[in-house]
């Protein structure tokens, strides 16, 4: 074992030579250099490694001193910890520096080798004058550093930064000496023990100013302009190390100090980082600076770390507690890793606006490593921000601690909001500048990101532990291979795929019983037949693969999970998915955004419900928990709820939907739309299973949802008929018909649970087809907007039947399947009684069939425009799916008895009374009755008389054109301007008048826009003059002061 | 009616006018002026509705006379501009700029005369005749009873009657 | 012809050019046929009979004589009791009448309409300026015989003729139809050159189809 | 169930007389139009002379596949309309085929004809079509808020959806009617019957003024013969399902006869009196009226 002493007497011999190397050749220099940053590494991984096995830790002197004559270090596994990463990031910044200490004298590399000691010492000493020095010697050389592109931004920057942290010193120093004055001691944890708070406020005075020096240095809001400077200003591969490496380094240092706090200092921190961590984030938003950004994230995370720390301790928890380790252990890592690979990112770019960034598409790697960063810091899973994420929550409410669970999650959802913008705009903004990539500098980057990925999946093997995701390990070793087999055409692949994922279907599904059984058959067997269009498309179609397949282990994790961690994962992962699905649209960019954030906010908001759940049960996880909640069953009920209508795009969260499904391709948007909608469903059927009535004080839930279901389907279809996209058209349909089925949970009855699984099953059916049918359309014809188009039927007859069964099906029209639905919604009505919303409901179907008319109309009958005369049938990779929906249709439709018996069955165990009685194909309520088999034929009968009838008497029509129609003894003009398309029911405009109009989507774009403007307002803190930024540390001192005091 | 005129004549050479009615006075002036004194009449005098641009086939002058007809609203006068042009090259400036409803009147003249206003909106363009092409119909020199019965089939044994003449004899055969 | 019938190239939504020939394209260019009467008489006078007690009258005034149709329409002569109504539309229109002087150009939608028409239909001359052109003999774009360009079953003269007199002319034609004298749309079929021929010597700008279905 | 083949033939024969009897009103209620004019008015059987005619033409073209399907579509919807309602309480035969579904299904199956007649019409590819299509479905779509309001309040105080025990529920005489045990809800009914029924002041659809007569303007020949057939049998079929779940229904042909005349005289009454709407017009009424009195309804049906 080597003794950690030797990193500082590498670093500093090292340095002392490299003058006397430099003479020898730039080349021996540097690899001196190198070895010196290595050999670091090594001893503080050896460490890391030896400590995990069980080694003793090691604590020693120099020269057999006591301190503060000599530096007294400890080795123990937090130690090893930080100064393993520490030193790592010492080499990949090295390497990513190379040209920059090359092409400079040797003092670079001198400076370098000195912050990294102070860095390691900081981590490692125990002693506070040592501390201090530390200090002193990594913030002389991070001056030097930033000032090494001697250009007017940097030198300024570096002022900025020597008068903080010499500010902070001071106060460190003087903290230092008082407490001196009272303990007679310098080591921290002899001082933490001989410290009294009772022997007055002096005591509490001096580590207060310790505490406010640290804190300083870890720059809270708002007393950090100076870090923005230098984050904007410096080298980038200095700036990682800044951001990343002294910044552990001084979280170590506050971890280390924490020890001495009492409860109200403590309250102090965790308050200062959570503000910290809000204000960052709302102040990003405005910031369209990419290293700038970076700087606001980084100031936040590191506030949400520190803050995370003291939250445990004032939970109780010791320092050493796994729970704390894994969670601010991983908050550290993600964002140490993400961090640091990011400001190399903006190194390699080099662009400072965040939304040039698409030049990173030049190279896929980076792409995929700029990804995972976002992801990473966005705290989505298999990264480790979000397990820490989670278990912080978890913990947190464990101890009631819900306004800073609010703050936290508030902080996070701003940080997403412009993550995911970014990350948008470097996905789609077109065109963009190929950026030249060096292998020094991607090679850091790589390392972090395989590191990043890596510590992902140990963290989830810890926090499962137990519990076993092992259903989800296999699937996501697929992804991972299909991200591996990326290269290969679309053939192969989306072959694999189907095979691979139905060869999985038939594994799971017989592990799924009751109503999971249904959404398994809408999730696995409709994600295998949704797959089928997939060999439309040509090429290589890089990224879809892993990531739909990502999608569907979501949903498959989804059926599976048995406690909230998984429901939550799985989640989490379907989003992830589903959001690189959509953004891959032409112009889905703001709407993937959009919905992004819709889905983060539920997510968020489903997190604190289970966070509640976790407080009020008993600490168990176990999703089977939530059928016997002692306590606070409305808030987790309304919690939960709202995170799962932001999925199923109820009205008022509804407004993603329309552009993420409308714009998303040809085959993402059935699978977004029959598919991942019912997602939202799922969750609620889970919940709702569990927790059959639910109030809080006078307003019964259900029944609010109930009138929310009910608008729902009112508003989506309204608002379907006035779009001239036929895309769109579809996706506020899918609105409205999710509004059926929240509809039919609502009413907590036999009957409207039936109803709901009906129009569930048959929103899958026809709405994959319709998307396939009009995808196909879109695919030839080239454009989405209706009135272009027109007169299609002869060209495609097999897309013109299919969304002929179905719009019908879509309307409830009898004899096909949609009826069901109808019929079932009456009679769930009457049972319940809710007769206002059942007129409400039914109403709204009616509109649907202007919209339907519309569909069918303007783009298969009427005039065929001249561009569209030659255009051919859909691909059949299209069409085949169709035909076999077509024929699920048919059957359901001919044979209902079929799914609504045993789903009624199944039903029985959660209501048992008032359902469907059977007797032969003839389904009875108490109010009615209906036979689908006999519809059908009867319908069917008829339709055939009628049409022999008519056969018999004219059968030899002659067949004419289009222009062959009376127009008042004159021709039409052209095509174009006889086929009525556009704005087709302006009267019914007219005649809603306000009712049409868009009121939510203006209320959600106030918020946005009252969000951003605050952002900007309090963003003029930050003047970029050093005076300013010195009075603001100063008052942010006074200010804390007298809160910590006072309170 | 007298004052304007005579006003009038300070400004345009006007050559010729008759008082055909109270109400009605009919001017002449030469092709150039002719434009500038119906402007001058719409924008001063206060005659700004174009009642009808018409036309005569005065063939054994070989000359078309335009008529501007004019009213002043106020003064519930009409004032008829006659312009003589001349019939080989029959050629007037427009006036679609000041009436808009000009332009049609100069379509059915073009068409009908032959007279061309060069840059009036869709001078050119068949106004009632489709696809005509013989010489234009309303110029004297076309026979519209011969390209009636050439073009036409006109039925045989029909037989024209002076009205008068025929009820004197249907009705009072013994006179 | 007018420049929206000529014919073009357009590029399709998978950039491939092609040609469209407007006049090809959008309209049908079949010939009429001649729709034999039913071989049965009893179910062919039948017809003839529901025929000729339901005539559906297009409603298109074409000239002066239009004045008189309306007058059938009120209280005072309501000739729907006569099984005589008005539609809108060629196709669901039996009985044309040619109300008054037909000039070329109305001439070109009248034959435009007429043919729009579903057989068995009937013409009516109505005025004297059908028959031979009437006070407008000798005009330079009015028709002076309407029997060149259309197939007319019965004409009622009069310049104009009162509303009695077109009752009269109804009653004259019904009597025709049910003789199964009113073959007028075979006719026109099986002389559709001659009648063609005529229409094209005074229609100069033919712009449409043969025959417009 | 108890289906019997010779049901067919029953169906069949009443669909025959409905169909007389259809004719003969739309004749009888276009000589009361007449009248009401000071006219003589049309022969009374005229509508079968025309219907006869219409078949009976030579020529035809079509558009394509779904225009000529259209008419069937219609025709099917109508009837369908018709034979999914029991029309004489009590008889097994004329009972049609009622037994594949209630009342909700005759509500749905009424957009059966609709939207099939609305495809055939779209194909014709004349832009008046459209437009009346357009028009129509903007106004059944406002006109049914009623109608589905009165259902659901008649099924509210029937606590039955099947109109077999509807009009059960309605036998023993005037008093036991919907029209006398919730009148409310039959003034309902009666405000949406002039919606179904598609006369003047909501007749904007096929307005022959403006739009000539809408959808149909390309149907000639043959097909309009079937939906000439349908526009027979439709109403009546509406005015039989009106007839039974708010005046009691009929044990025989000739009580049912009478009811139908005497209700289908309500919306030509209605429709001889009063102008036409505009469509925006008639949908701002049916939202801003009729959706009250039905909330109305329902709420005193619901708590009285």
């Amino acid at each position: 074992m080597v003794n950690p002493i030797y990193i500082f007497i590498i670093a500093l011999g090292v340095g002392f030579l490299l003058s006397l190397f430099e003479k020898a050749g730039k080349i021996l220099t540097m690899t001196v250099f190198y070895s010196a940053l290595a050999i670091m590494t090594f001893i503080s991984g050896q460490w890391l490694i030896a400590l995990i096995r069980g080694t003793e830790i090691m604590t020693l002197t120099t020269a057999g001193f006591p301190p503060p004559f000599s530096i007294n270090l400890r080795m123990g596994l937090e130690e090893a910890f930080f100064t393993f990463f520490i030193n790592s990031l010492g080499i990949l910044a090295g390497i990513f520096l190379a040209p920059k200490f090359r092409s400079e004298k040797v003092y670079g590399m001198v400076l370098y080798l000195m912050m990294f000691m102070g860095m390691n010492g900081l981590v490692m000493t125990r002693d506070m004058f040592n501390l201090f020095v530390f200090m002193e010697i990594t913030s002389v050389a991070t001056v030097s550093l930033i000032a090494i592109d001697r250009n007017l931004k940097s030198v300024s920057a570096g002022f900025k930064y020597v008068i903080a942290s010499g500010l902070a010193s001071t106060f460190f120093l003087l903290g230092t000496i008082f407490l001196y004055r009272f303990t007679g001691l310098l080591n921290i944890e002899m001082m933490a023990e001989a410290l009294n708070y009772a022997s007055g406020q002096a005591v509490f005075l001096s580590v207060f100013i310790l505490l406010i020096s640290i804190i300083i240095e870890l720059k809270p809001f708002p007393a950090n302009g100076w870090a923005l400077d230098v984050y904007e200003a410096a080298d980038c591969g200095v700036v990682s190390v800044i951001a990343a490496g002294v910044s552990a380094a001084m979280l170590y240092v506050f971890i280390k100090i924490s020890a001495l706090l009492n409860q109200n200092l403590m309250i102090t921190a965790a308050g200062i980082g959570t503000v910290t961590f809000l204000f960052s984030n709302l102040l990003a938003l405005k910031q369209d600076n990419a290293r700038r950004l970076l700087g606001y994230s980084s100031i936040g995370q590191i506030g949400l770390i520190y803050s995370a720390f003291s939250f445990f301790r004032l939970a109780g928890f010791t320092p050493g507690d796994q729970t704390v380790l894994l969670v601010v252990g991983g908050l550290f890592v993600n964002h140490f890793f993400a961090k640091a690979g990011l400001f190399w990112l903006a190194g390699i770019v080099k662009k400072d606006k965040s939304d040039e960034w698409a030049g990173l598409r030049s190279s896929p790697l980076l792409l995929f490593a700029f990804a995972v960063f976002i992801l990473a810091l966005a705290g989505l899973p298999p990264f480790p921000g979000f397990f820490a994420k989670w278990q912080l929550v978890m913990v947190l409410s464990a101890k009631g601690m819900f306004p800073a669970i609010g703050f936290i999650l508030l902080g996070s959802f701003l940080e997403a909001i412009y993550l995911f913008r970014w990350l948008g705009k470097v996905l789609k903004t077109d065109p963009f500048e190929p950026i030249k990539i060096k292998p020094w500098e991607a090679f850091p980057v790589a390392v972090y990101l395989l590191a990043i990925i890596l510590t992902g999946g140990f963290l989830s093997g810890i926090i499962n532990q137990g519990s076993s995701l092992s259903v989800l390990y296999l699937p996501v070793l697929f992804v991972i291979v299909l991200f591996m087999l990326d290269f290969l055409p679309v053939l192969v692949k989306n072959s694999l795929v189907i095979v691979v994922f139905s060869y999985y279907t038939f594994r799971i599904m017989p592990q799924l019983s009751g109503y999971r059984i249904m959404f398994g058959i809408i999730f696995l067997l409709g994600g295998i037949l949704l797959f089928i269009p997939g060999y439309i498309k040509k090429g290589r179609r890089l990224g879809f693969y892993p990531l739909a397949v990502m999608m569907y282990v979501g949903l498959a994790g989804l059926l599976l999970s048995e406690n909230t961690l998984q429901f939550f994962t799985s989640w989490e992962l379907m989003t992830l998915g589903s959001y690189f699905l959509i953004i891959r649209g032409k112009k889905s960019e703001p709407h993937a955004l959009s919905y992004m954030l819709f889905s983060m906010g539920g997510a968020f908001v489903m997190l604190l419900g289970f966070g509640v759940l976790y407080h009020v049960n008993g600490h168990l996880l176990e999703l089977a928990t939530l059928a016997r909640i002692p306590d606070m069953t409305g808030i987790i009920y309304s919690l939960l709820t709202l995170g799962f209508l932001t999925k199923m795009a109820s009205i008022g969260l509804h407004i993603w939907l329309p552009g993420a499904h409308g714009e998303a391709e040809t085959d993402v948007s059935p699978m977004v739309s029959a598919i991942l909608l019912k997602a939202g469903m799922f969750g609620m059927v889970v919940l709702m299973s569990a927790i059959p009535a639910v109030k809080i004080g006078f307003i019964d839930i259900p029944y609010v949802l109930g009138w929310l279901g009910a608008i729902t389907i009112f508003l989506g279809n309204l608002l379907a008929i006035y779009q001239e996209d036929a895309k769109r058209l579809l996706a506020y349909s899918s609105v409205g018909n999710l509004g059926y089925v929240l509809f039919g949970l609502a009413l907590m009855s036999h009957l409207g649970w039936l109803t709901s699984i009906t129009y569930a099953l048959n929103h899958f059916l026809f709405k994959a087809m319709l998307f396939l049918a009009i995808g196909g359309v879109v695919y030839r014809v080239g454009t989405k907007n209706m009135y272009e188009m027109g007169g299609l039927i002869k060209n495609m007859p097999i897309s013109f039947i299919s969304v002929l069964i179905g719009i019908i099906a879509l309307s409830g029209v009898p004899p096909l399947s949609g009826f069901a639905g109808k019929w079932l919604t009456y009679n769930a009505i009457l049972q319940k009684g809710w007769y206002l919303q059942g007129a409400v409901v039914i109403i709204g179907g009616l509109i649907a069939f202007l919209y339907c008319f519309r569909l069918i109309y303007a783009v298969f009958l009427g005039q065929i425009k001249d561009r569209n005369r030659q255009v051919k049938e859909a691909p059949l990779a299209l069409l085949i799916p169709q035909v076999i929906l077509m024929i699920a249709i048919m059957v359901f439709s001919v044979l209902p008895g079929a799914v609504l018996r045993p789903v009624g069955k199944f039903l029985e165990n959660i209501f048992p009374a008032g359902g469907l009685n059977w007797q032969a194909g003839t389904a009875f309520t108490e109010y009615g009755y209906w036979n689908g088999y006999w519809i059908m034929m009867v319908t069917g009968g008829m339709f055939m008389m009628v049409l022999i009838w008519l056969l018999f008497i004219d059968r030899k029509a002659q067949k004419v054109k289009q222009f062959n129609i009376v127009y008042a003894a004159e021709r039409p003009f052209r095509p174009e301007t006889t086929h009525v398309g556009y704005n087709f029911f302006a009267h019914y405009r007219k005649a809603l008048g306000s009712l049409s109009r868009p009121y939510v989507t203006k209320f959600w774009d106030t918020l946005t826009d009252i969000t951003h403007s605050s952002a900007d307002f309090i963003r003029k803190l930050y003047n970029g003059n050093g005076q300013t930024y010195i009075f603001h540390i100063l008052l942010f001192v006074v200010v804390v002061y007298f809160i910590s005091f006072g309170g | 009616m007298k004052e304007l005129i005579a006003r009038l004549k300070k400004q345009f050479k006007i050559t010729d006018e008759v008082y055909q009615k109270p109400d009605q006075t009919y001017i002449t002036v030469p092709q150039e002026q002719a434009v500038a004194l119906v402007t001058h009449l719409r924008d001063y005098e206060g005659f700004n509705h174009l009642v009808l641009l018409t036309a005569v086939d005065w063939i054994e002058e070989n000359l078309f006379q335009l008529i501007y007809l004019l009213n002043n609203n106020d003064f519930k006068a009409d004032l008829g501009v006659r312009v003589m042009i001349d019939r080989h090259e029959a050629t007037m400036t427009s006036i679609h700029h000041l009436w808009k409803a000009a332009a049609t009147y100069q379509r059915e003249l073009k068409e009908m005369f032959g007279i061309d206003f060069p840059g009036s909106p869709r001078v050119d363009e068949p106004f009632i005749l489709e696809g005509w092409d013989n010489i234009p119909p309303y110029r004297r020199d076309f026979d519209t009873k011969k390209y009636s019965e050439e073009t036409y089939f006109p039925r045989p044994g029909r037989t024209t009657h002076d009205p008068a003449e025929y009820m004197k004899k249907k009705l009072y055969p013994e006179d | 012809m007018k420049e929206e019938f000529e014919k073009r190239i357009v590029t399709g939504p998978d950039g491939k050019q092609f040609e469209v020939d407007p006049m090809k394209d959008y309209f049908c260019e079949d010939r009429p046929q001649v729709h034999q009467p039913n071989s049965n008489t009893v179910i062919e006078k039948f017809m003839n009979w529901a025929r000729s007690e339901s005539l559906w009258i297009l409603g298109f005034g074409t000239g002066c004589g239009a004045i008189e149709m309306r007058p059938l329409m009120t209280p005072r002569f309501d000739a729907y009791r006569y099984g005589i109504q008005w539609r809108p539309t060629p196709r669901q229109a039996n009985v044309f009448v040619i109300s008054g002087y037909l000039s070329v150009k109305t001439l070109k939608r009248v034959v435009r309409s007429y043919e729009q028409m579903q057989g068995p239909k009937y013409v009516v001359g109505l005025g004297s300026c059908t028959i031979n052109g009437g006070m407008y003999w000798d005009s330079y774009n009015t028709i002076n015989r309407l029997d060149y360009y259309l197939p007319v079953d019965i004409y009622i003269a009069g310049c104009m003729p009162r509303p009695e007199s077109l009752l009269a002319g109804f009653e004259q034609l019904k009597k025709m139809i049910k003789a199964g004298e009113c073959e007028g749309q075979n006719k026109y079929a099986e002389n559709f050159d001659w009648y063609k021929a005529n229409q094209k010597k005074i229609i100069k700008d033919w712009d449409m189809p043969d025959y417009n279905w | 169930m108890d289906f019997k083949p010779i049901q067919i033939l029953y169906a069949l024969w009443s669909f025959s007389i409905i169909l007389n009897i259809g004719l003969v009103l739309q004749g009888i209620v276009r000589k009361i139009g007449a009248r009401v004019g000071r006219r003589y008015g049309i022969r009374f059987y005229q509508p079968y002379i025309d219907i006869v005619k219409n078949y009976s033409l030579r020529s035809s073209i079509t558009h394509g596949v779904m225009f000529y399907l259209g008419p069937v579509f219609r025709l099917t919807g109508g009837m369908g309309v018709y034979f999914f309602t029991p029309i004489i309480y009590g008889s097994v035969y004329f009972g049609n085929f009622s037994f594949a579904g209630d009342i909700v299904l005759v509500l749905y199956f009424i957009f059966f004809g609709s939207l099939g007649m609305a495809l055939g019409a779209g194909e014709g590819g004349h832009p008046y079509s459209a437009i009346g299509v357009g028009r129509g479905l903007a106004q059944v779509t406002a006109a049914e808020i009623p109608l589905v309001m009165a259902i659901i309040g008649v099924a509210m105080h029937y606590e039955s959806l099947s109109v077999t025990e509807i009009v059960a529920a309605q036998q023993g005489g005037i008093m036991n009617w919907t029209l006398m045990t919730n009148p409310l809800i039959t003034i309902l009914g009666l405000i949406a019957f002039l919606g179904a029924m598609m006369r003047s002041p909501f007749d904007v659809v096929l307005a022959p003024q403006e739009i000539p007569i809408g959808p149909p303007t390309e149907y000639h020949s043959s097909f309009l013969g079937v939906m000439q057939t349908n526009r027979s049998v439709f109403p009546m079929a509406k005015t039989v399902l009106f007839v039974n779940i708010f005046f009691g229904g009929a044990t025989n042909w000739a009580a049912m006869i009478l009811k139908i005349f005497l209700l289908y005289m309500w919306p030509v009454v209605v429709g001889v009196v009063f102008p036409r709407f505009r469509v925006d017009q008639s949908i701002r009424w049916w939202y801003k009226y009729a959706l009250p009195l039905g909330v109305v309804a329902i709420l005193v049906t619901q708590y009285f």
